[in-house]
């Protein structure tokens, strides 16, 4: 046979089971404890709730720039709920309610966006990196961590998040076909949000899909509505599974929006519609969610209710303890902690050039 | 004459030498219907359309190595890379073949292409986007690495840049693209790359700057003389390389005194080139070592504390006062 | 249908004509003129023949390291025959059956191979560029040179060639996707020779070809027998028609072998066996091809050797004359040419600095 | 006590440190079964297998991305570039991230990393194989910049570099891996990363180098001596960042003249920083400008004229000359 065409051996499919009606297809509902869907809807509206908050304190001038995450909530939670501690988390930057569900707490959050190094903190007991902003570029990161976990006979994982925009980047690529060569432990989570700032999907690639990348490395690939926590959290647990059995790694792409601006400096006004945005608004992850939980008997309306005053709370308490916390921040002599292990003498003396200028500035900081 | 913010004028350069030749493509992530983040390109998509403003995937080394293509097809691209953080995605692409593509094809395919990324903090920004670090461009051959220092300059040596036959490197300080506004004229200007300007005479000590930094140095100039009636004469690089050390010799053999100012970090950054030059160009001049006032060697803090690394009046007027005190 | 497969919707094909036995499939049999048919077998045996000689220069300390093509020439010569003058070759550094082709003199190559920059020129009357090191970095030129002449109106394309290593690099993945994007008219040959170095195909990516790679940028990819000179004209044929009339890049690989050793300073015993070595050298493409003339009657036995005698004369003389031309080169201070249109006065005066230095050792140079 | 090349120095520090410590990993293009392009790496599969000695796919940003994920593991990867001119493949990678992961994890993850990269002209390569551009890592802080000039002392940085906690950018010259033989002592041996290193005493001026240089500085000082009587002191940095100017400072003191030798471009070279430390802590003593004798600020030639292009003996010599007639 001269001319044939060649099979592609990688399986590549589309999930979805709730979809944006909400019904429901109940011959792949995935089997999930009622504590577990209460967890994920807590903390589905703890990163709602905090992603509007945030945006307030923003517009009062309280933080920094960010990049909120509404409407992509359940494409992280679904994914990261299947790691264990010892697992690795690999963030990009709108990872928010991932992080959190990882044990991050808000008030490092509101202290990062402040432009404290110190929010970037990662609790001790989860191994996870802390946030990324060159796009693309931590997905080799995880590559390494799932390769050094295998090497030391480990059965963690590694989970790293991207967008859309991250694929078009040379780490991505390079990444994914170390992690094919080497069969490394690492589950690529894409969010496909289909805007990279204010570039659409179709000028980011012309794959039809981001699963179908996955061809290009030998490695399965798949496309779930990531709107659908449900899809989310089946095609995850497939992925952590093979991986931590040794199968090698997997490609997710979560479709979904970013319903927001990329970050609260930015104007989407100037390159898509409204309209647009109103028909993803409807495909909301979280009431679908939540009309779930109130079918299946996991939730009523009242619990769902308190949950959102308990997590409002929650948020409260976390931008009075970090606005409190900051108050003791920022001794600028900090700025020269752990950029080596040891300060070396050019440091040393460089720090204490700031320190006497600030003395004579009459500022007390201790040296 | 217009007053124009920075931003301002390097969208007109850009607008006017569009309009005057074809050959000239803006491209880069978010430049078209966007206008770049910083807005830098706003309007020109709908002036010139789709083929000459060309919103890119993401991936920095691409769009260099576009670009580099472009320019050896003849075409002259303007290339933006969102943030000067993220230019080391293409760093090969620039060390490897913009810096030489002319040298190697022994002439034959030019190599007119300009690389504008904005550097530099102090606008409360995240990670890796408040960079200084002209350094590394500097130290490579084959290119040419410039940085404005107003509205105006910024018009002036973008159309330049444009039009210079080799590789530029253009850094736009984000502290000034909004911080204050110039009288432009509408008339075309340009600035030749690679002459530094004497901004200010004096006979006492000869500061030495450029970018952002020039706002805080023209201020200590001011402070000096009414606090001390010190009399400083400054210098703005505009073009750090290839660096012409001709007029700063020529004002430090008069003040015998120097203090150079760079937010990039201190150690082999662009000063210890001009203390080099200085001393070896006018050794017999010196009365005092040459003070460096620069970010410290440790990455720009996040912007809580970044106030206390870039370089200030008050670190300036002391270094003044140092070598004056020598 | 919530678990469906993604349709992959890009044309995936593997293509021989003239087998390994010298079997023809005729009906896939290309048109090509006799006269063509010879030019190609011509270059074939130049590209063999000097390849070999400049083998011995090596050894005899006459030239420096050089990359061999040996058995790559079908690969080369079947996808630049398609060329027009004002198209674009954009080679890595192992083509130099493809550059000669292009009409680079034989001389300048060992110019070149003898450290001196004047190798490098690039014949006036071709739009080439001159050889690429740094591995698949020159991909992206020819996006911008193929997106440059559709932006001037021409017709012309842009044709790079990379290795099997060179997808493994950002810089290839980028290239693919902004070609992609702007659907720009190139032609992407991987000459999968299925060593980098040291490497094996396998041991540079999970993909079971390079041709699959094409469907993570909705491109056609198509695999060749990159012995069988006929199917790499084919194949390549379809892919510059395609994109010089607008329809978009191709991904071709020609599945091919490097018989010899990666560049002059490498040993290939060190990883790989003299068995895998035999098989390939028994598919080499020029009897292939040399045979497939003589049936067709294009050129006899007789006529083959004629030729033969022909081009070592052709090499010869591109020996004397490029050894003779190197005794006039190596002035010192033309290193200081081009590097910048116009040589800026800091470099002006370490020109003189060299100048001085050579006078002062009592060399004699124009400065 | 073995008479060894460089190569086979380098070796046995690898071979050693893996020896004694699992999570040295060594990963890289051919570094395998082909023993790495220069045998560096040579024999070390066979030793310790596959899974710790890891030849990767063609791709440098991965192979640095990879080996940073490792070290945050608490792995020692040890990453071998093939050349460093192909490191700019992944200078993002570097910047963005492996000068910046403890600092930005506030000391919660190590970054215990070595890049290993062949660097320097002399042997007849081809292009991008022969450049010399350590002043880009030496900018860049959170690195250390590591070169060593011989066997010996290769083979005890390089352990010193593997158990460094911090990232270091490690060159060795392509010139010394089997120019010359040292006797290299069979056990361990480190040597602080750091510190420069008096070679030669002497009194009428300094000379400061490293690397491959050190051979025609070494030459220059005897021929100094032969020629005119006069005693070279010379330094070797070793460490050329963080570089710590003390011992470089207090020998300027005492001879008041120096000549800093590079190979890379003089511009925003290393000779720079160098220039500007001496002259900063010692002004008072130095008796003429100091001497920069570097390659020139183009890149460096093709084989055929490199010589021209890399410090030599004679260009030495005349420096030190002209500081000593100043
Ligand atoms: C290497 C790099 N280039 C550019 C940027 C600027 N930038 C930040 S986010 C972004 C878009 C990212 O798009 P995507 O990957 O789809 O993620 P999303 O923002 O949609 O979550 C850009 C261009 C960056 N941070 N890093
Ligand atoms: C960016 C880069 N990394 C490493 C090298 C060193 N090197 C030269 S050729 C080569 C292998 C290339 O393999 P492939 O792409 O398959 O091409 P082939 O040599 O087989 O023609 C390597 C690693 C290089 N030249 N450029
Ligand atoms: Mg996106
Ligand atoms: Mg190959």
């Amino acid at each position: 046979m001269p001319r044939t065409p060649i099979t592609i051996s990688e399986n590549i499919e589309y999930l979805s089971i709730l979809d944006e009606e909400g019904r429901l297809d109940a011959e792949l509902e995935p089997d999930i404890s009622g504590e577990m869907l209460l967890r994920l809807y807590r903390a589905m509206l703890l990163g709602r709730r905090f992603d509007e908050r945030l945006l307030d304190l923003q517009r009062q001038g309280r933080i920094g720039t960010f990049p909120p995450i509404k409407g992509q909530e359940a494409s992280q939670l679904g994914a990261v709920a299947h790691l264990r501690p010892g697992d690795w988390l690999v963030p990009s930057f709108r990872e928010t309610a991932a992080e959190v569900w990882r044990g991050r707490s808000l008030s490092s959050v509101i202290i990062g966006n402040n432009g404290f190094s110190e929010g970037a903190v990662i609790p001790l007991d989860h191994n996870d990196l802390p946030v990324s902003v060159p796009v693309g570029s931590q997905v080799l990161h995880a590559v390494g961590l799932g390769w050094a976990a295998r090497y030391r006979r480990k059965d963690d994982i590694a989970m790293t998040f991207f967008g859309d925009g991250a694929t078009s980047e040379g780490d991505f690529h390079e990444g994914m076909n170390f992690a094919g060569v080497f069969q490394a432990p690492v589950v690529f989570v894409c969010q496909n949000n289909q805007w990279a700032i204010s570039t659409s999907f179709a000028g980011q690639t012309h794959s039809a899909t981001i699963a179908q990348k996955a061809v290009a490395y030998g490695m399965p690939g798949i496309r779930v509505d990531g709107n659908d926590i449900l899809a989310v959290y089946a095609a995850a647990g497939e992925a952590v599974d093979r991986a931590r059995a040794g199968g090698g790694p997997t490609l997710i792409e979560c479709l979904t929006y970013r319903v927001m601006m990329h970050t609260t400096a930015d104007d989407p006004k100037r390159y898509r519609t409204d309209a647009e945005v109103e028909i993803w608004r409807q495909r909301d992850p979280l009431p679908r969610f939540g009309k779930y939980l109130l079918d299946k008997g996991v939730a009523s309306g009242e619990e769902q209710n308190d949950l959102e005053a308990e997590v409002l709370q929650e948020i409260q308490d976390a931008v009075d303890h970090a606005e409190k916390q900051m108050r003791t921040m920022g001794n600028p002599l900090d700025m020269f902690n752990h950029v080596y292990a040891e300060l070396p003498p050019h440091l040393a003396a460089q720090r204490e050039e700031l320190a006497r200028e600030l003395a004579e500035a009459g500022k007390e900081v201790q040296s | 004459m217009t007053k124009m913010t920075m931003v301002q004028a390097l969208n007109l350069a850009l607008r006017q030498e569009m309009a005057k030749d074809d050959g000239v493509i803006v491209l880069g992530e978010d430049v078209g219907r966007d206008g770049g983040v910083f807005r830098v390109t706003d309007g020109l998509i709908d002036q010139f359309g789709e083929q000459r403003v060309v919103d890119t995937p993401l991936a920095e080394s691409a769009i260099v190595g576009m670009s580099i293509g472009m320019a050896a097809y003849g075409l002259k691209p303007v290339c933006e890379i969102q943030f000067s953080g993220f230019s080391y995605q293409n760093f090969h692409q620039i060390e490897n073949h913009a810096a030489r593509l002319r040298w190697r094809s022994q002439g034959r395919y030019p190599m007119s292409l300009v690389l504008r990324a904005p550097y530099g903090g102090g606008v409360r920004a995240l990670e890796h986007h408040s960079e200084s670090r002209e350094a590394y461009w500097a130290h490579t051959p084959g290119l040419k690495m410039v940085i404005p220092s107003g509205p105006r300059n910024a018009r002036a040596l973008l159309v330049s840049a444009i039009r210079d036959p080799d590789p530029v490197i253009f850094y736009e300080a984000k502290a000034l693209y909004r911080a204050f506004r110039e009288e432009v004229p509408d008339e075309e200007e340009t600035l030749p790359l690679g002459r530094p300007q004497l901004v200010r005479e004096g006979k006492d000590v000869t500061m030495i700057s450029y970018g952002a930094m020039m706002r805080p140095v023209m201020e200590a100039a001011e402070v000096l003389r009414e606090r001390q009636g010190v009399e400083a004469e400054v210098i703005d690089l505009l073009t750090i390389s290839p660096l012409d050390e001709e007029i700063l010799v020529r004002s430090v053999k008069k003040t015998g005194r120097a203090v150079v100012v760079h937010e990039a970090p201190r150690s082999f950054g662009p000063g210890a080139e001009i203390v080099s030059r200085l001393m070896e160009k006018a050794f017999f001049f010196l009365q005092a070592p040459i003070e460096r006032v620069t970010g410290f060697d440790i990455v720009i803090p996040p912007f809580a504390r970044e106030k206390s690394y870039i370089p200030g009046l008050e670190r300036i007027v002391a270094a003044a006062g140092r070598t004056l005190n020598y």
